[in-house]
């Protein structure tokens, strides 16, 4: 059952060069339903192996600390899930949105390639690996945050590709020295090698942390390394600005700071307190000057950058029901923030502006819209039948069994902060008196409004069966990541050290 | 132990090329000096016994140079006088810089002393390259049999970075109209 | 006023390349049939490749070169190479269950005696050969009408290379 | 120990030039340095004193070449990082193009305040 892992990169791998070297015949249709029937496929092998435990596929044939290896544990099918989940979503709704674009047959191979990237991130079980991953989605998300090539777009992909190589660099220097004082590269030998011979408070392990924080931040956007973010998510095309805000930052930055300070490196208390304040900062910082925004893009950008505080506070707090509520609070968001993007892009698409001042009484012209995004910044602000409520409570609660107070203040102050935002942005846009602009603007097309009504059933259902998911999909996840030496079994086997 | 001293010193010729690299006013002979690096670079692979590398490092360089002369040959290429304010962000960085390399120091202390690699899974490579793979070349045999995978992603980044370079440059439809030089350009 | 653009550099320049760019490719061969040997493998011997055809593009002109291998087949080559990549995975994943498996290696009967390491080297060469020389064409050729409006007086046809 | 040391110095000039240079091509001959310097810095942990190079020769015996080889492990990343670097150099001069064709000058500044 295990040979079905390596597929999740294969796939969208194949389809991505076949729909580049098959470019001459047929240009219309064909990469986007092609790139929509390869996401589906990934969703149903990921349906096949969901519920099959622990599995592990020793790439080439040798065993695990030797040859590069994939695991797919609880923690890795969430992942999975996510990525797919909202790629398929946003492949539904760029179907009719890339109609404008005259080359779309090179955004969706590099759409694709993103998905690839990600996706091998996520399942393999070896740090270089996760390096060179990180590479291909990173590149693929640089040239599309550019893709429509006005001045604008190209400055922004320029500042965030500097950003990338700078966080890249950091990483590769951090695997490095990992690399140098533990003698392998694969993160359950790493794991045991650290365990065994107990060299956690070596000078060049702490200096590794140190450079992982930084590499991974930067890709995931919390505040010291926040600069790329309000820039690029706004100027790339609607679907990648809810691929970048939903998925990329979450499974580029976060995903490796979970696995690599649960499963690898023991997250010593500096680290846990490192985190805690990062993630309080970019909280309250994201959201005040979220709240100074006209343009709607860059509005739920600078809200992505306080929620990315949320789950950092979350991961830091390092007791379960914490890292319950930054998992709960990552799916959340990647839902909830995808469809704010994506209807941002329709009501950008339809009025041709993103300015809140200009755009007013949405909910005549533009109904479903306007609908998914109410409910989008519903669950964004924590109302309660909404599922960013429960995720913020879990969190808030797992603050203060810790009895960290600065933490619990700085959370319960930023949900206020967004609930107050995003009340201004739907005064602004949706419930005031229609300007004219939006009088000649007609609703968005069908694909479109499909994923949107998707996204907003998705935010509801999760919010209302909160329970079951916390149960059957989260905790697992959560399992895994403490139970460090469940991991190295499952990967190592009893294979002696080389 | 002239080995490690010849290493010094072309480390040494390595950070006077950067740093003239960063200071020189004129970009055309900021790029040479980079490529001047790029071969001392080279050259320091060969004696840290690493010919493989020593060849990709002097073949790769040819054609970065050729793709970063590219970008500055035709285009104004005298560097930008720096403006006041931006002399103090020259400082801050460099105490900031300064602080991170204190702490690189320590931290360098503990790594395992230099020369004695710990190779707790290279031994394994080394003995059954030959025996298992049939290659006799160790570091082609883990490129592409004992990590494949990497090599396989490593072809995606060179594949997605040229794809993307290419949708940066297409000529998009708003130069389309006024591509003052009248050439039909069939699409 | 189509001014006749004098395509390439002087004949001392063209009889030199037509003399490198044999040893060039015997050179890049070189590496792959005998990557598993000898240091140097899959890259150097595609960037080798690379360098050659540039070397040409530089000596003879675009035009030269552009019946030769012109763009959108070195793009295809590309698409090529890193599907024989995927497809030697895959038939190690079919024949013995992990992916990218050397399902024939160290059998003295091949010619190659380690199985599919020549096979991903030549996949390899072609990727980064022709994506390369892809790049190249690109950035010196596209770009060749970098500043905008009319002061620009350079007349080379700037055909798009890509008929996307 | 002082290569170490001093590659991480050629670290961090290149993170310097990055950093505090406007200039767009300066940016990457900074990354450039950046990548050299790690690279450098994977070769310098994988080298054995007097070591040869991982290749096994006809005329050398086993335990002598498993005895001096070098890590090849180190070697196996730097080559794939080599191909990484070219890969980001030629999109960043891709972009660095354009943006010149846009905006008509290679200053960050001046581009961020354009911009507006």
């Amino acid at each position: 059952m295990d040979r079905i892992l390596p597929f999740f990169v294969i796939i969208p791998v194949f389809s991505a060069v076949s729909t580049l070297l098959v470019s001459r015949w047929e240009r219309r249709k064909f990469p986007r339903i092609w790139s929509i029937l390869t996401v589906s496929s990934l969703l149903v092998l990921l349906y096949f192996i969901w519920d099959k435990g622990v599995l592990v596929h020793e790439m080439g044939g040798w065993k695990a600390p030797f040859g590069v290896v994939l695991v797919k544990d609880s923690l890795t099918r969430f992942m999975l899930l996510i990525i797919n989940g909202v790629a398929l979503i946003t492949l539904l709704y760029s179907y009719s949105y890339i109609l404008k674009r005259e080359d779309y047959l090179r955004f969706f191979s590099l759409f694709l390639l993103m998905l690839a990237g990600m996706n091998g991130v996520v399942l393999t079980g070896d740090l270089f690996n996760l390096f060179i991953f990180l590479e291909i989605a990173s590149i693929a998300s640089y040239v599309l945050v550019g893709y429509d090539i006005g001045a604008e777009e190209l400055e922004a992909a320029f500042k965030y590709l500097i950003m990338g190589v700078l966080a890249s660099m950091c990483i590769l220097i951090g695997i490095a020295i990992v690399y140098s004082v533990t003698g392998s590269v694969n993160m359950a030998d790493v794991a045991r090698f650290i365990e065994t011979n107990d060299i956690v408070d070596n000078k060049a392990i702490l200096m590794a942390t140190g450079l992982f924080i930084l590499g991974f931040g930067l890709k995931a956007g919390f505040v010291p390394f926040h600069a790329w973010l309000p820039d690029a998510h706004p100027s790339a095309p609607a679907p990648i600005s809810a691929m970048l805000s939903g998925v990329l930052i979450k499974s580029l930055g976060i995903y490796p700071l979970i696995r690599i300070f649960y499963n690898v490196i023991p997250m010593s208390p500096v680290v846990s307190n490192i985190f805690i304040f990062l993630g309080s900062i970019s909280m309250i910082v994201g959201a005040l000057m979220g709240s100074g925004q006209i343009d709607i893009k860059r509005l739920f950008a600078f809200h992505s950058v306080s929620q990315m505080g949320y789950i950092i506070v979350g991961v830091g707090l390092g007791t379960p029901l914490g890292l319950i509520g930054a998992l709960f609070h990552l799916l959340n968001h990647s839902v909830f923030k995808s469809l704010l993007f994506l209807s941002s892009g329709a009501i950008q698409s339809s009025t041709g502006t993103r300015n809140m001042k200009k755009l007013g009484g949405l909910r005549e012209s533009m109904p479903v819209t306007s609908g998914s995004a109410v409910v989008g910044a519903l669950s964004i602000s924590g109302v309660p039948p909404f599922n960013g409520f429960w995720s913020k409570l879990i969190i808030i609660l797992a603050a203060f069994q810790v009895k960290n107070i600065w933490a619990a203040s700085a959370l319960i102050l930023t949900a206020f902060l967004t609930l107050m935002c995003f009340v201004k942005f739907q005064r602004h846009a949706i419930f005031g008196e229609a300007s004219e602009i939006v009088k000649r603007s007609k609703e968005a097309p069908l694909p479109m409004l499909m994923s949107l009504v998707i996204l907003g059933i998705l935010c509801l259902a999760i919010g209302l069966f909160n329970q079951t998911i916390i149960t059957n999909i989260i905790t697992p996840a959560q399992e895994i990541l403490f139970d460090k030496g469940a991991y190295i079994m499952s990967v190592l086997g009893n294979v002696g050290g080389g | 132990m002239n080995t490690i001293l010849l290493l010094h010193l072309l480390l040494v010729f390595m950070v006077i090329g950067s740093i003239i690299t960063v200071e020189i006013k004129n970009m055309l002979s900021a790029v040479i000096s980079v490529g001047a690096v790029g071969f001392i670079l080279s050259v320091t692979f060969l004696f840290l016994g690493a010919p493989d590398i020593a060849i990709t490092q002097v073949i790769v360089e040819i054609l970065s140079l050729i793709l970063l002369i590219r970008a500055t040959i035709n285009v104004d290429n005298v560097a930008i006088e720096e403006k006041g304010e931006s002399i103090f962000s020259n400082r801050t960085t460099l105490i900031f810089v300064g602080i991170i390399l204190v702490f690189a120091w320590i931290a360098f202390q503990s790594l395992p002393a230099f020369g004695e690699p710990s190779m707790r899974i290279s031994r394994y490579y080394l003995l059954n390259a030959y025996s298992k793979v049939g290659a006799s070349n160790i570091v082609a045999s883990i490129i592409l049999d004992f990590r494949a995978y990497d090599t396989f992603g490593e072809l995606l980044v060179l594949f997605t970075s040229i794809s993307g370079a290419f949708a940066v440059l297409r000529r998009g439809k708003i130069d389309k109209h006024k591509d003052h030089l009248k050439i039909d350009l069939e699409t | 006023m189509e001014k006749k653009v004098e395509s390439g550099m002087s004949s001392i320049v063209k009889t030199i390349t037509s003399v490198m760019v044999g040893f060039m490719m015997l050179f890049a061969g070189y590496f792959i049939l005998f990557g598993d040997e000898v240091p140097g493998g899959g890259f150097p011997a595609g960037v080798m490749m690379a360098l050659a055809y540039i070397l040409i593009t530089l000596a003879y002109g675009r035009e030269f070169v552009e019946k030769r291998v012109s763009g959108i087949t070195a793009s295809k080559l590309t698409d090529v190479g890193v599907l024989i990549f995927l497809f030697v995975g895959f038939f190690g994943l079919y024949f013995s269950g992990t992916f990218l498996n050397n399902f024939l290696q160290n059998n003295e009967s091949l010619f190659f005696t380690s199985g599919t390491i020549i096979i991903n080297d030549v996949a390899v060469a072609l990727t980064v050969g022709m994506s390369l020389y892809l790049i190249f064409l690109a950035l010196a050729i596209f770009g060749r009408v970098v500043c905008e409006g009319s002061l620009c007086k350079d007349l080379g046809r700037d055909s798009e290379e890509e008929k996307e | 120990m002082t290569l170490y040391f001093l590659d991480f110095l050629l670290f961090m000039i290149g993170l310097y030039a990055l950093v505090t240079k406007r200039h767009i091509v300066k940016k990457i001959l900074g990354v450039a340095i950046m990548e050299y310097s790690v690279n450098l810095f994977l070769i310098l942990i994988g080298f054995k004193m007097s070591g040869t190079a991982p290749i096994m020769v006809a005329d050398m015996d086993f335990a002598t070449f498993i005895r001096t080889a070098v890590d090849p492990l180190p070697q196996a990343l730097v080559l794939t990082s080599i191909v990484i670097g070219l890969g980001t150099l030629a999109l960043m001069v891709a972009i660095a193009i354009r943006l010149y064709e846009r905006y008509g000058t290679f200053d960050m500044h001046e581009i961020n305040r354009l911009r507006g």
